[in-house]
């Protein structure tokens, strides 16, 4: 039979289903957070192919033994912007944030278990930024929250993915967080099966391609 | 604002989930709550907290401990597959989790009304020569009909309700292990996912209103049944 | 021996030790409120375990500390009526009457439900629910059901206290039938109706505090001036039997027994069968000579056999009357001015309707 | 006019159209199984709302579905003793009793606790659960419990049902003493029993299948021949009110009523103090001459007022005795063989032994 | 294998937490229970459907309808911070959605309670002159306490083990709103954190049955005060 079953991080579930549409591809997609499609795939997940928002996981398959580093392929990469209230003017620089902040909250994915909290630290890092900012953070279980705390204006700011912050009309970015201030904010993919490996391949076409870019996803480097 | 095949697809799957949770865990729930209401044993105190235990645990945990219990490379799931069982990542397993994570909901509303039933009117239905089953079955078990009603509506909602344990364990495969949770959560994921979302959010609230009014019904005209004497 | 007790059973400050043997027929457990009669009918219907002792029904053994013996409830088929009608208050009277029926053995033997019906009167009630029953009609239904059961042996506690005279006449005559019939259906009956158990005993137990005080056949118990007290002033009597020798046109029946005719309306036996009447202590006056121009139809020449003074108005006089004995109960003040010593002869005046029908018993 | 009640109210095939109305005092309500005397007993407490009519207690309406008046039941007041216990089961005997107590005005009156413990036979069971008393230990809590809460009236169904006849009559003076003390508390009294209710009752209503068949003061109610098939034959009788003369040593007392003097035991009223006596039918003989030589104290020259022969063998005969008529149930033989009939004198005799105390009123 | 500062500190939160939603859902859910049982009202299937409704649905949605009704920006939420209540990323808004989501356990187990009370109990506490109050608070509630225990020991487990509503609604602030649910999600999101996440696991699992435990022992105690009459 020729249905793919796709394991992948939530976040891509718009773009991966345009994509599998335009390509007629028969391919099924199970959303879920990076750790748990990872043990899922562990403990014998019907899936050709996974593709997680963090390395770290990927790195956990390939100790595990379920996957070898040459199943591996990076399929897309994202980047981070700030984000405020729609209509919020943008910053002038990252240092002026815990001032607008005063005694308010910035959302953003948990440092540890959410990779878009892993970078969005590394980002506070560099900007000497962290320590001033740790008692400020509203961290949450994943980006889609942290980006809800702001459009509900629970927070005046969030750290989230561009990809994010363009479909929500409830905020503006106000501050795009320069790519060489954290890890690359990389997608990688693994194929379990011959299937997996076609579909992976698929990613990489021209036309998938055109597709991630409209969904304001960039292009991996060669 | 209609709801797309996804949608369909995924309420489907959780009424036919829930509906065999629920169906599952009636007479096993029965029976653990006529254990702790009436039996004393050894062990009681663990059975009654293993019982609780999901409710405790993030559901997530739950559904991690199902997936190391009887994940395909586990032990107990492989022999499972073997007899043609297979839980993870399949609906079956969105009926386990569904069920164990009811479960203690369930309990409880048997096990009160169980610990309510007069034990005075089970000795009289012994005195005429029941045995415990006929007891059980004649007596006890019609007596506590609203609880049972009210156990199955908790679990049943419960069951339609359950997401971290199931998406855990038998992951999101859209007509396969997808349930409305599931498929709300994921509306949810991508940004302006809000609208879809909503709509599976209020077909959720229709089916759990359906279910609480059936049971509400039911209900009364058990009660009218049993009016004390 | 249908049925053997003996048992000793603590419950907080009460302390229960119990021993008695019954016949056949009826055995009436009589004795004062918090008396343990409710304890040692449930410790029969295995309702409760005693702390120590044995009980047999039957010859077969239902319980025996020493042997470590207990069968449950649900095997003794003993049929109970409770104090308490217990009735399931889910299944409508019908359902409840008909709920032990399938539990009995295909060859037991019973009353059918359509006589059981017409006799307690519950025909109007059968698809009622117990909830909308009067207190009478809950108590009648119970004791259709406990019989419809076809139970080995009926325990009944106080099933009649809340019944009205006219429907008790009715069903007394019942229990009697069911003990005397094809059935020979033995009763274990607690009551506080000295009348009743009058009636109705063969056997009487009389329990005080946790103990029997007194047991044997009723006629003994019941002439024995010491159990007075216990059975109280106003129903004390003689118990005695006497042979049906002829109904009169005016509705008289006349009796004969040891002690000479008796006139009394009102019984059904038939001509040559022997009937029980119980005779109150105080419906019986004592005269030196033979009265004439009175309405009392039974005057019967007696001797002074004993009398009681008692320390308040009242004296206990027992009469010789053929072989039996009756109880007279006067005045101290009559006993002076009739100058009543053992030995003296004179004569019981017994009104005819003074012996109604309920003292009239087999 | 203590209590009104004119109600019609229908539950399922049962309907009930009921008016009477009371003055001081006891009112029974009696009535076969069935009757409705529950279901009027809740109307007046308010548990149960009639489908129409009017309720009012001392003049105060409680229920009036014209002017849609209806008084929850805990603002009547009325102390309700059920005819099942319906005692707390989470409290132990004393915080039943106590129930109540804070509810009730500060100047209301009632008896105190002791003396209600004492009476009911209550203080060894204060610190015991309702769950382990037996059947009457009960009833008299919920006797207790009711009286501590001071009520303006009381209600009972058939409380004394389920108790020994010697707890009775510890019982049933008591109650006398409520109704004629300085609380002169009211009681709407439910029961089977013809001796209770003769003894008790100022008022008795006959209640037969929800209809009221007769009411009114129980001289009147009872001395009616036509209210013997509702009473039951063996409890028919005349109620007379006598003055107390004086007490002699042996225990006997000297009564005064219109019809002469009789001499009874057991009477515990001082002398000067009238007191109510009930004959029963079936206590009196009657004699053309005067008898001598008999036990019985009690003669009294009579007329025969009436003979009402039945169609079984039983006649009733009423005799006027002075201003007061006494009734008596003889033989229909016994009436030919005297020749008895209206205006013919005669001796009517009574055993002191028979007019037992319980037949002792005020 | 020892827990770290981390554990201790959502521990500690989450025992707060939970105590706290628990005391205050005790009389709310009582009170909604004795609506539900002996009242009928216009609108009385509405309020049963919206007590059972964090039961359906997934606790995402839940924390997502929380922060639209107790938000800053919305209107309750904007009038409760003016009243000194502060729910954002406060242990306050984690006790409200653990209130929340235990609530409809509560509810469920106090109402069997309170239909299992023999209405002519509170007659008699009528007819002896105590007001509508008085039964409630003399006859009904000592009579429900097996209820009111069961349903507390549920909300409680419950309170103890939610994590999507409160995720969602409070984040997940060490200290402040990261309960132990959340610690040990996070935990299980690095690979090579379950050591860290099964010693609060078990941490959890002691809490549970300790509350449990408890539970019991005090209606062991109740039983044999109300032992049936
Ligand atoms: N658990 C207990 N603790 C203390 N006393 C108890 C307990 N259980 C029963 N009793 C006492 O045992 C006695 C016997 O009770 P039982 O019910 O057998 O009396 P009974 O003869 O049936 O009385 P009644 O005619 O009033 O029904 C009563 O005085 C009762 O109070
Ligand atoms: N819901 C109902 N449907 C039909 N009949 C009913 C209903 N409720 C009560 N009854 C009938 O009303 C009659 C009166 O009942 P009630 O309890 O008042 O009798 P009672 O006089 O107190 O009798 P008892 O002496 O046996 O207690 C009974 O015959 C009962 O069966
Ligand atoms: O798609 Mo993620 O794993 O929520 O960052
Ligand atoms: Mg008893
Ligand atoms: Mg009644």
């Amino acid at each position: 039979e020729s249905r793919v079953t796709v394991f992948a991080a939530a976040s891509l579930r718009g773009v991966l289903q345009e994509i599998a549409a335009q390509g007629e591809i028969d391919a099924v997609f199970s959303f879920g957070g990076s750790g748990t499609l990872a043990r899922q795939v562990s403990a014998g997940a019907p899936a050709d192919a996974v593709i997680l928002a963090n390395n770290d996981w990927i790195l956990w398959l390939e100790q595990q033994g379920l996957i070898t580093a040459k199943d591996v392929q990076p399929v897309v990469r994202n980047s981070l912007v700030v984000i405020a209230a729609a209509g919020t003017p943008p910053l002038t620089n990252a240092q002026v944030l815990p001032r607008l902040l005063a005694d308010q909250r910035l959302a953003m994915g948990q440092r540890d278990a959410v990779p878009a909290g892993k970078y969005a630290r590394q980002w506070l890092e560099t900007e000497g930024l962290w320590e001033t900012l740790t008692g400020n953070l509203a961290e949450t279980d994943n980006v889609r929250t942290a980006l809800a705390l702001v459009a509900r204006g629970q927070a005046p700011f969030g750290v989230v993915y561009a990809t994010d912050a363009l479909a929500e009309p409830a905020v503006d970015i106000v501050w795009e967080v320069p790519q060489t201030s954290h890890d690359p904010v990389l997608y990688p993919g693994a194929a379990l099966t011959l299937a997996g490996k076609h579909f992976l391949a698929l990613l990489n076409t021209p036309n998938a391609r055109t597709i991630f870019a409209t969904h304001g996803f960039l292009a991996v480097p060669e | 604002m209609n709801p797309d095949a996804t949608a369909w697809e995924a309420l489907r799957l959780s009424l036919w989930v829930s509906v065999w949770a629920t169906a599952l865990a009636i007479p096993l729930a029965l029976w653990v709550s006529w254990l702790l209401a009436r039996r004393s044993f050894r062990g009681k105190a663990l059975l009654n907290a293993l019982v609780h235990l999901p409710l405790v645990l993030p559901p997530v945990v739950t559904g991690y401990l199902l997936l190391i219990v009887f994940g395909r490379t586990a032990p107990v799931g492989r022999f499972l597959e073997v007899l043609g069982l297979t839980l993870a990542f399949n609906w079956t397993g969105a009926v386990l989790a569904a069920l164990i994570m009811g479960f203690p909901l369930m309990v409880r509303a048997m096990r009160l009304a169980i610990e309510a039933v007069d034990p005075k009117l089970e000795e009289a239905a012994a005195t005429l020569g029941a045995p415990r089953w006929s007891v059980f079955g004649r007596v006890t078990l019609p007596l506590i009909a609203p609880g049972i009603l009210a156990g199955t509506v908790m679990g049943f909602a419960k069951a339609m309700g359950e997401f971290g344990a199931t998406i855990t364990f038998v992951a999101n495969i859209p007509g396969q292990t997808q349930t409305l949770p599931s498929a709300i959560w994921t509306a949810l994921q991508i940004p302006g996912g809000e609208s879809q979302a909503a709509v599976m959010v209020v077909m959720a609230c229709i089916v759990a209103l359906g279910a609480v009014a059936l049971s509400e019904m039911l209900a009364r005209r058990v009660a009218a049944r049993i009016a004390r004497s | 021996m249908t049925l053997e007790v003996q048992i000793t059973h603590r419950a907080g400050d009460f302390s229960l030790d119990t021993r008695f043997i019954a016949d056949e027929g009826i055995t009436a457990l009589f004795g004062r409120s918090g008396a343990g009669k409710t304890t040692v009918i449930n410790a029969v219907a295995g309702l409760l375990q005693p702390d120590a002792g044995r009980i047999a029904v039957h010859g077969e053994v239902m319980f025996d500390s020493k042997n470590a013996v207990f069968v449950p409830p649900a095997k003794r088929r003993l049929g109970y009526v409770f104090q308490d009608a217990r009735l399931f208050p889910h299944l409508s009277v019908r359902e409840n009457l008909q709920f032990g029926a399938r539990y009995s053995p295909a060859d037991a033997k019973g009353p059918d439900q359509d006589s059981v019906c017409t006799l307690l009167g519950l025909t109007p009630l059968l698809d009622r629910a117990p909830a909308t029953l009067s207190g009478g009609e809950k108590q009648r239904v119970a004791l259709g059901r406990a019989l419809l059961s076809k139970p080995r042996m009926l325990l009944m506690d106080e099933p009649l206290a809340s019944l009205d005279g006219a429907r008790k006449q009715e069903i007394l005559p019942y229990l009697e039938r069911l003990r005397d019939g094809p059935l020979r259906l033995p009763i274990l009956y607690v009551s506080h109706a000295v009348d009743e158990v009058a009636r109705l005993a063969d056997t009487l137990v009389l329990l005080e505090a946790g103990r029997v005080q007194k047991a044997g056949p009723l006629m003994d118990v019941m002439a024995d001036p010491a159990a007075v007290p216990l059975l109280g002033v106003r129903e004390a009597g003689a118990v005695i039997e006497a042979t049906v020798m002829a109904h009169a046109d005016d509705g008289l029946t006349r009796l004969k027994f040891s002690g000479g005719d008796l006139h009394l309306p009102g019984v059904q036996a038939e001509v040559g069968a022997k009937v029980r009447l119980r005779v109150l202590a105080q419906d019986v006056l004592v005269s030196r000579d033979r009265p004439v121009g009175l309405s009392a139809l039974n005057i019967l020449p007696v001797t002074v056999q004993a009398v009681h003074l008692g320390n308040g108005p009242g004296a206990a006089v027992v009469l010789q009357a053929g072989k039996d004995q009756l109880l007279s109960r006067i005045t101290t003040r009559a006993v002076k001015e009739l100058e009543l010593e053992p030995g003296q002869p004179c004569f019981a005046v017994i009104k005819a309707t003074s012996v109604a029908p309920i003292s009239i018993g087999r």
